[in-house]
């Protein structure tokens, strides 16, 4: 019995974090935020020398093979380090969608490339996940109409998968897609608005519960991603508050500073023993697995903003500035809590799983 | 991730499942069995390995190997099945454990065979008014008088002291040492001359706590676990064992089923209170909690068995949260049920027995009790995360209220 | 302009605490807790002589013809001493029901009788207020059947005031009604259940709107309650905590000990500033009333079970036993948290008053 | 309770609500007026006693007696309106009130006809890199050279030092004195050769603060106010005026308004926000406490009236629980929004030009600054409970690093 990382998974959390930590340090994380396409190409690439591309891809389509787990131990790396890279939709929700969803010629058609590193698709489940306004997706004619937002992994893409609100899943390529990026407060990732006008797109065969496995798989990643940021910003402010003097006394001997401290890592350990097992679920517990994945999301969404606003005052006025970065940890909490839903909206959605609502 | 315990554990918890199936009915339940039910159904447990299970059997017990992962078999599915698993309390708990790594071995000879029986009560005489977190500043004393110790003047917050026949407690026997180099550990029995038990009534309306106060109180000089001066040593040992049996995220999780079907049982307004968004949105978070620490204890545990050096901020975090959330729990528990909520004791219309109201401060005094949540927070920042302890301070006087008259 | 307590109303305050601190001392609280009925009444009547009973009765009818603010003064007194007194019910929500929706009959019958201290009434309003269970009132020929649940100030009454679930008031002679008393966590006020068999019963002229008016000025007063023993537990906490030694040191001068007795105020001020203007605004603001009697309520229902638990923390293992009779504000505080609706409910209606509600 | 202001003041705020009703058009409104329309505006608010309203004539203001009630009338019904009341800023907040409790005449002359048109602005030259929380450990120093002060190195978190043409600061002038009487309090033209301004981008994206180097920059010895040595007393006044200005419930107010309109306008899945009871609930929470500080207010307000000796604690608890109150109104409302919540700067679909996301990150910047939320505490248990202090400690030294190699 192992409730945890196995030798195997930490040297794959290893090698990322030691890549991550030489080559995505926080001045380059600086550039790639503030528009720098060559240096987010070249983290990327390093990346997927790893292997990262084809995690979730099956051997026989060239791919490791690896779950979900193991995906939420690269998440947890990303997230550490404010990544400034795709992952949760190019290589973990799509290659996932064509591998349970797809038909035989979609998945030949894409899991190698992907694995190999030579497509990448983004992934827009809004439709699907939470709709907001007026948007909506409509298909007809073999072809997709309509707007959807937020699509993630957004930028140079090959092709999309996109879900409409009955949870039909599509591939759209690129070049049928009018794509307006949106500018979010959490600059180490894109997001985008997809415009699809008499789009031609090619449903796959899944159900509804394939796109549910889907959009579970991308809660549990980003829940895993803010474990890692939060992580992350505890990290820093326990090492701040370990240096900084005031009156005389680091602040870290004042119990106020301590127990602050002590308040995110009470929350932190047990909302990532959550996330191991909400990741693992998604492989090993079909009957739990969108339970979990509701909860480890809701659950490091409040959390993680619980966390991201404590590091950020034992930071005092540093935590507040562009100085140390901080911020970048901030937002990308910030949005993780978001994306394919709030905490409110996912507790709603287990209450539905568990039969509880009226 | 692997959770399963592997086939000769699944062998172990069906043997486990056919014991209580063939058995279970015998198990003591709720407040109506006598004592003599739960004397043999302790006997039964320590028979088959289910209670004192790696006691060696020369002091009586079943004398397995420590296996963590049969004892949370045990645990798991006499949990699951609600039947007791056997006596506890702090002399299985916190003597027996210290005896067998500190005892000599006539104390384990005299002491462990009837303490696992349930035949020997036990009582721990560690806290003083005064001291309260500050366990090391105590001051009863014990002074030797030829062949024995004299014990003055008072413990409290003394659990069981009013039904234990022995007392295992911490003195002072060198004033002049520091603070903690001068306390010794002895074991004393409570039919001693001397020895006068004065009942705390506890906010619950129960009494649970005492205060024991020691007038000249003789026991012998072998009455003493390790040595002079050692108590502080050799309590830790115990404190450890003590930590580790506060928090049970299996209880916690039952006790979360329990309150579903109280949403689904209770009305307001003609409505299932289960039906009501607010309610139930609370519900889920509270869930998300019971999830969470039930999966932190899985990876404690794990760290256990693998000693995964990464776990120990997962395990000093146990205390607080658990305590915490059952505390929430019970407070959830109570204002589902509004007014009714409010009933107690023997009063007409009592839900669960009055068990969410009692829970509710009896949690709070698990909350307190055992290093207060400011204190389990000085310990995560100190011990857990490394973080610089307070600068000393200088002896702070309490300010004296100003003599009326006079000069 | 004067936010707060008038010189008459501190007068009021100061001889009702300066009455409670000499009579009704922790001793004999818990004499009276304990069912010693002669300590209780000789405690009552002593508050009676202050003129307590004719509070809210108009002058016409003998009383003083005061408001809902002076009641909140009153209560806000009781609840810091915990003050073993019918009061809430009695002396504010039964006087106000007659006077606003009794006839000029039930008004002479009963209003100066009040006001002299010679008579008495219970008040069951839960019917109307949330009613659990399959309890109900029916009224048919002159006659009541039914249960009613959690009447407040139970006991020696002379006459019962229920509500039915539409908000018709009742007066019903207390030689009709079968009461059985309920064992509350707080034993310092009485709760019954009432069991009707054909009842003669009153019904009172006034319509829905005057029970309503009726119910918000006892959840204003149970909050005026609650803020005085949220302020009682707080002060005996600073006061441990400046008494107290632990390593060596007063704990009141540990950050931590510190920092939850801030915690504590920083919620009661506010809170107290509420229930003043609630209460004001239920002689002043009818515009306002029902708005405010919700969220006073509900906010001193959050904070006092906050302030409740803090105040025991920082009492340690005493706050925890009899000894200091810590618990007899702690079960207070929880005891009006719920007594007339939760929280959860008195926002709902909040949402409801405010047109909120789909 | 008396919440009517009397017949006096209810004609004054006829008076207010028709200059506005008159004028208002002419007031500036968001980021599109010209500096001249907004140093307009601010003359006629002089000319017509709605800012700069107790400053004396003789000094460039409108010369009233204070009146608190008047105060906030104008506040009210400007707020009410939405119009703006005129500039502010450091220089009118801070400086001013100084000056005229501190200053010389030829100071007050000189600088408080300015500022309070709006002509001179200024920057707040107080914190520094080392000193944080602890304000008065400052060592940027001030020497003499004959009748020159000159000042050497840097302040930081000094917002404005970029438009600003002065700066009041904090510099130590005596070394050798105990540490809050070595501070003297200086007024420094922006312009001075060697004052090198860096700006500070904010996590909210926006340069705010800045980083102000100081090299040998030279001021006229009596740029100071107050005695040499008196600075922190000095800056005490002006303290306690800052304090003051950082809350307003009204403000608060209307933004929980907003937030309700927030919920009427967004959807989730084609359902209205409003409509959800789980975010309801927690909207209704947030209104208990905008009312509670709504009301703390008013009583504040009567304490000042009436010099009430019992609302110390209601004051002091304003800057902790409003800023606290506004950080988590901003975050529902970016809740509220959902995914749309994250947008930022000029993003397509970007709601109320993401002020929600901005005012997040704004507050929790109050939270921090002025006296953070822990510092807050202290003060409230200390000043306002009377809780005893921390026992001193001994200076601290940061855990050196390990040396490589070597012994």
């Amino acid at each position: 019995m192992r409730f945890g990382l196995s030798e195997e998974q930490q040297l794959l959390r290893d090698s990322v974090r030691r890549y991550l930590a030489d080559q995505a340090q926080l001045d380059r994380v600086r550039l790639v935020a503030d528009g720098d396409e060559q240096e987010a190409s070249s983290i990327l690439d390093g990346l997927l020398n790893l292997g990262l591309a084809g995690l979730l891809v099956p051997e026989s389509q060239g791919g490791l093979g690896l779950g979900a787990f193991e995906a939420a131990v690269v998440a947890e790396a990303l997230g550490g380090a404010v990544a400034p890279v795709p992952f949760i939709g190019s290589y973990a929700m799509a290659p996932l969608a064509l591998n349970r969803a797809g038909s035989p010629a979609q998945q030949e058609a894409w899991l190698p490339r992907i694995a190999a590193g030579d497509a990448r698709l983004g992934v827009a489940l809004t439709e699907f996940s939470g709709a907001r306004d007026g948007t909506a997706l409509r298909y007809a004619g073999g072809c997709l109409n309509g707007t959807a937002l937020f699509a993630l992994d957004a930028g140079a893409v090959d092709a999309w998968l996109l879900a409409d609100s009955a949870g039909q899943m599509y591939l759209v390529e690129s070049s049928a897609v009018q794509q307006r990026l949106l500018v979010s407060i959490d600059r180490t990732r894109r997001l985008a608005e997809l415009s699809l006008d008499q789009a031609p797109a090619e449903p796959l065969p899944g159900d509804r519960a394939d796109t549910e496995a889907v959009l579970d798989l991308g809660r549990v990643l980003l829940a895993a991603d803010s474990i890692g940021a939060a992580q992350a910003m505890l990290d820093k402010a326990v090492a701040y508050a370990g240096e900084r003097q005031q009156f005389g006394r680091l602040i870290g001997s004042f119990q106020a500073v301590k127990h602050l401290c002590a308040e995110m890592v009470a929350e932190l350990e047990p909302a990532r023993a959550l996330v191991w097992y909400a990741a693992y679920a998604q492989d090993a517990l079909p009957a739990e697995s969108r339970l979990l994945a509701c909860h480890a999301k809701a659950h490091t969404g409040e959390i993680g903003r619980f966390i991201a606003k404590t590091a950020t005052e034992v930071h005092g006025g540093m935590g507040f500035t562009d100085m140390l970065g901080l911020h970048y940890w901030f937002k990308r909490l910030g949005a993780n809590r978001l994306l394919l839903g709030g905490p409110e909206q996912l507790r709603s959605e287990a209450a539905q799983v568990q039969g509880w609502l009226s | 991730m692997d959770l399963a315990y592997g086939p000769e554990y699944e062998t172990f918890r069906l043997e486990v499942r056919s014991f209580i199936a063939e058995h279970g009915h015998k198990a003591p339940r709720g407040g109506v069995t006598g004592m003599q039910a739960v004397l043999d159904w302790q006997a039964l447990l320590i028979e088959h390995g289910y209670a004192a299970r790696t006691i060696p059997r020369e002091y009586g017990g079943y004398g397995a190997e420590p296996d963590l992962l049969k004892s949370r078999i045990i645990a798991e599915e006499f949990g699951r099945a609600r039947v007791s698993t056997g006596m506890g309390g702090q002399g299985i708990w916190m003597l027996v454990p210290t005896l067998l790594e500190l005892g000599s071995e006539a104390q384990k000879r005299s002491y462990i065979p009837p303490t696992i029986r349930g035949e020997m009560l036990w009582c721990q005489g560690y806290s003083e008014p005064n001291d309260g977190s500050d366990l090391a500043s105590l001051t009863t004393r014990a002074e030797v008088d030829r062949d024995h110790w004299v014990i003055n003047p008072q413990k409290i917050w003394t659990s069981t002291a009013q039904s234990a026949d022995m007392m295992f407690a911490l003195v002072r026997t060198e004033p002049e040492a520091p603070k903690h180099q001068g306390i010794s550990y002895l074991l004393i029995p409570m039919d001693t001359p001397g020895i006068e038990v004065r009942p705390l009534v506890q906010m619950t309306g129960q009494p649970g706590f005492n205060e024991v106060f020691f007038t000249d109180v003789r026991v012998p000089l072998d009455n003493i676990v390790g040595r002079r001066g050692e108590g502080w040593r050799v309590a830790n040992a115990t404190l450890s064992y003590e930590r580790g049996s506060l928090a049970d995220p299996n209880a916690t999780r039952n006790r979360f089923e329990e309150l579903v079907d109280l949403m689904r049982a209770e009305t307001l307004g003609g409505r299932r209170v289960i039906e009501d968004p607010a309610m139930r949105d609370r519900l889920l978070r509270l869930q998300s909690r019971v999830l969470a620490m039930q999966c932190n204890d899985l990876r404690v545990l794990s760290g256990q068995l693998n000693q995964d050096p990464d776990t120990l901020l997962a395990r000093l975090i146990v205390k607080l949260q658990s305590t915490e959330l059952r505390h929430e729990l019970e407070a959830m528990g109570i204002d589902v049920m509004g007014e009714l909520g409010l009933l107690y004791d023997d009063s007409p219309r009592l839900r669960a027995q009055g068990s969410w109201q009692q829970n509710y401060m009896f949690y709070l005094g698990m909350i307190i009790g055992g290093g207060t949540s400011q204190i389990q927070k000085n310990i995560i920042a100190e011990r857990g995360l490394g973080m610089p302890r307070e600068p000393r301070a200088e002896k702070q006087q309490a300010p004296h209220k100003p003599a009326q008259g006079g000069a």
